[in-house]
């Protein structure tokens, strides 16, 4: 509660903040200098096409991996209080997901495809 | 009505609208921004409701959830992003009655539901209870949510990654020979890769 | 913010959610569509677990659980959608109609 | 009143900081290339320059998301610092799930410097927020790990029970390559050095490529503010934030954030960049499983002694 109305005066702050900064200086650029920056070359495309992202299944094996932090907050909370119970849970559950990743990791997912 | 109730409905009013917006911007990224925006406003509705804990890690995995659909976004990408209009739908008028529907149905469904009384005590510590949860009575779960993740991990680079051990996943994979240069061990993949059925 | 007010809000989530699901070609953005029905999902179960459950932990277990659910939507859906596309070239759902016979 | 004063010490710790920041930003880097340091208006009279200097705009840039991705940056910057506390009860954010909300501010991080560089509509700027997904992902997987580490002997996931948790030994000393793991963190989302995949000079500047003027400084205040505010989360999470002896804990949260910020500001002049494929793979088949390393450890340690 406390924590939700403060994030939004801060969030609220800073937009205001940012867009007076960015309304404000000299006036804008002509048309002809409204070109994107390509080294000296003229772009003849838009820059919004379809690209291809070179990392894309690591950023899947990404999604499924860090879903273990969800798990893992609660179980930093409890770990003196379980002790040994709490080690082996937890040794169990990312010896799971490191299967995975060593599995990705042969497959050359880090890699750029 | 106090300013809890304010921020409530200021909060409900974002993750509808933003979520609404998704199906109606011409822009992809700005679609997956907006459910972002959608999220992260159920997320601080959920810190409101004593659970600071799920709140903002709604907020934490949403966050890269919704840049990796960004990604997805530009790679499958419809138009050059809102510069021209959008709308890629069919069924239009079966999905606008199906979305209506449900709505309604599960509004009714509520209202006339009388559910009981039992609020979560501000003070339980709530995120401790979970780990003892976890590490206990729900081990199981824990542990087959590893397993499940690890399932999900290894199909998605099956199924995504295009060059594997044995070279690219649309040129037929083939395995490595006994000997170098060999004829490839075990079963290889029939010509063209399968079945093709037009 | 009662229960129900929560549940009603919860409601909407999943109806749009649902339409976006049902109605959009693309495949990224009926993705869109389950991902937001399950943002309904994980607030009506919050709501219920805050008023009705009095805070027992199995109400957040099964939040976390859905959210689980929604990692593991996205990374095999977008893997199925990458390789369908490498496959077929299909980006939306009409280009599939050999998966009907 | 607690809770103003703590919102007065967030105001003077970000203004102290960001002025300290701006000085030795220009500072070290002359420094360390043998020159004199140059004077403290240098950076003022660039923070002018830019106000006077033309707008450039793209053909069809997404206007609203352009300059909502620096204010997005600058707000999870002060979100950020606002979950540390300044001493025993001087906190302006007080939660008990302090580490979630500073992950959370890293994840949104990642969106921030992608809207930038999307909404622009130019190939670098593109190019540039591409390559920072790549390196921002799983670099913020790391510092989670090594946060839960810290997070360990506090048994809580609040910054304050964190720090208490220091009196007898920082965290540091139970998890040094930890502390490594999360400089690296802090060089990604401030945006320099080796892990400056935004912006790099052989992308022209990638996700600034095409902005000028105030738009400019805009981003550049927000990317000082958060250089601020992950030192200070060094700082509390293993130097021991506000914990020491003689001064008030706000002076010492400031003195061990300003030797954190030198530190991340020396190494973002030193290190040179690796390419960005080479990079992701070192960062989930090396510094993982080193961070997993360093979690083991600690829960030895505490198994063992605690």
């Amino acid at each position: 509660m406390d924590l939700v109305t403060k994030i939004i005066v801060i969030c609220a702050v800073s937009a205001l903040a940012i867009f007076a900064l960015w309304r404000t200086g000299a006036k804008d650029a002509t048309a002809p200098q409204q070109l994107p920056y390509l080294g000296g070359g003229t772009p003849d495309t838009h820059a919004w096409q379809r690209y291809h992202v070179r990392y894309y299944s690591m950023t899947l094996l990404f999604i499924a991996f860090e879903m273990e932090m969800m798990f893992m907050y609660p179980w930093a909370v409890v770990f003196v209080e379980e002790g040994g119970k709490a080690m082996m849970e937890m040794g169990m559950f990312l010896a799971i997901l490191s299967i995975g990743i060593v599995y990705a990791w042969r497959e050359g997912v880090f890699r750029w495809q | 009505m106090g300013l809890t109730d304010l921020l409530f409905f200021a909060l409900s009013a974002v993750a509808i609208v933003s979520g609404w917006r998704v199906f109606a911007t011409d822009s992809m990224v700005r679609a997956s921004f907006l459910l972002l925006l959608s999220f992260v406003a159920v997320g601080l509705i959920i810190v409101m409701l004593a659970a600071p804990y799920i709140g903002v890690a709604t907020v934490f995995m949403m966050a890269v959830e919704m840049m990796v659909m960004a990604l997805f976004m530009v790679m499958f990408m419809m138009n050059p992003a809102g510069l021209n209009p959008m709308m890629m739908v069919h069924q239009h008028r079966f999905s606008i009655a199906a979305g209506v529907l449900a709505f309604a149905g599960l509004t009714a469904a509520i209202l006339f539901t009388s559910f009981p009384e039992n609020s979560v005590d501000p003070s339980t510590p709530v995120v401790h209870d979970l780990g003892i949860e976890l590490l206990g009575p729900s081990m199981l779960i824990f542990e087959t949510a590893g397993v499940t993740l690890l399932a999900t991990m290894i199909g998605s680079v099956i199924l995504s990654s295009r060059s594997g051990r044995f070279g690219m996943a649309d040129q037929g994979s083939k395995p490595p020979g006994l000997e170098p240069d060999g004829e490839p061990a075990g079963r290889q993949p029939e010509q063209g890769g399968g079945h093709h059925h037009h | 913010m009662t229960l129900a007010t929560v549940l009603i809000v919860a409601a909407a989530l999943i109806g749009i959610g649902l339409y976006g699901a049902l109605s959009q070609q693309s495949f990224v953005m009926l993705m869109m569509g389950l991902e937001l029905m399950l943002n309904g999902g994980l607030l009506a179960v919050i709501g219920l677990w805050a008023n009705t459950m009095g805070g027992a932990p199995e109400g957040q277990l099964l939040a976390i659980i859905i959210m689980a659910v929604m990692a593991v939507d996205m990374a095999i859906g977008f893997a199925l959608v990458t390789a369908v596309y490498r496959k077929r070239q299909a980006d939306v759902t009409e280009s599939l109609t050999t998966m009907k016979h | 009143m607690t809770t103003f004063l703590a919102a007065l010490l967030l105001i003077l710790f970000l203004s102290v900081g960001f002025a300290g920041a701006a000085v030795a930003d220009r500072a070290i880097p002359a420094f360390l290339a043998g020159q004199t340091a140059p004077s403290w208006r240098l950076s003022l009279a660039d923070a002018v320059r830019l106000l006077q200097t033309q707008r450039i705009r793209t053909e069809a840039p997404d206007a609203l998301l352009w300059w909502l991705a620096p204010a997005l940056y600058l707000a999870l910057a002060i979100v950020g610092l606002a979950v540390i506390p300044f001493g025993q009860d001087l906190v302006a954010i007080p939660s008990e799930v302090g580490i979630v909300v500073w992950g959370s501010c890293e994840a949104l991080t990642i969106v921030a410097v992608f809207m930038f560089g999307w909404s622009a509509n130019a190939p670098l700027a593109l190019i540039g927020a591409y390559r920072y997904v790549a390196i921002g992902l799983p670099a913020m997987l790391l510092s989670m790990f090594v946060l839960i580490g810290a997070a360990l002997p506090a048994e809580s996931l609040g910054f304050i029970e964190i720090v208490e948790a220091q009196r007898t030994v920082w965290n540091v000393v139970r998890q040094p390559a930890g502390l490594i793991l999360f400089l690296m963190l802090g060089l990604a989302i401030s945006l320099r050095g080796p892990f400056d995949y935004a912006s790099p000079e052989d992308l022209a500047g990638g996700v600034t490529a095409d902005v000028s003027g105030p738009g400019l400084l805009a981003w550049k205040i927000a990317r000082l503010t958060m250089l601020v505010s992950v030192s200070a989360v060094t700082a509390t999470a293993f130097l021991g934030g506000y914990l020491g002896p003689i001064l008030p804990g706000f002076v010492w949260l400031l003195l061990k954030t300003a030797v954190v910020l030198l530190v991340l500001i020396w190494a973002g002049s030193v290190f040179a960049r690796m390419p960005p494929a080479r990079m992701m793979s070192v960062i989930w088949t090396m510094l993982l499983p080193l961070s997993f390393l360093m979690l083991l450890v600690v829960g030895v340690e505490l198994l063992l002694w605690g």
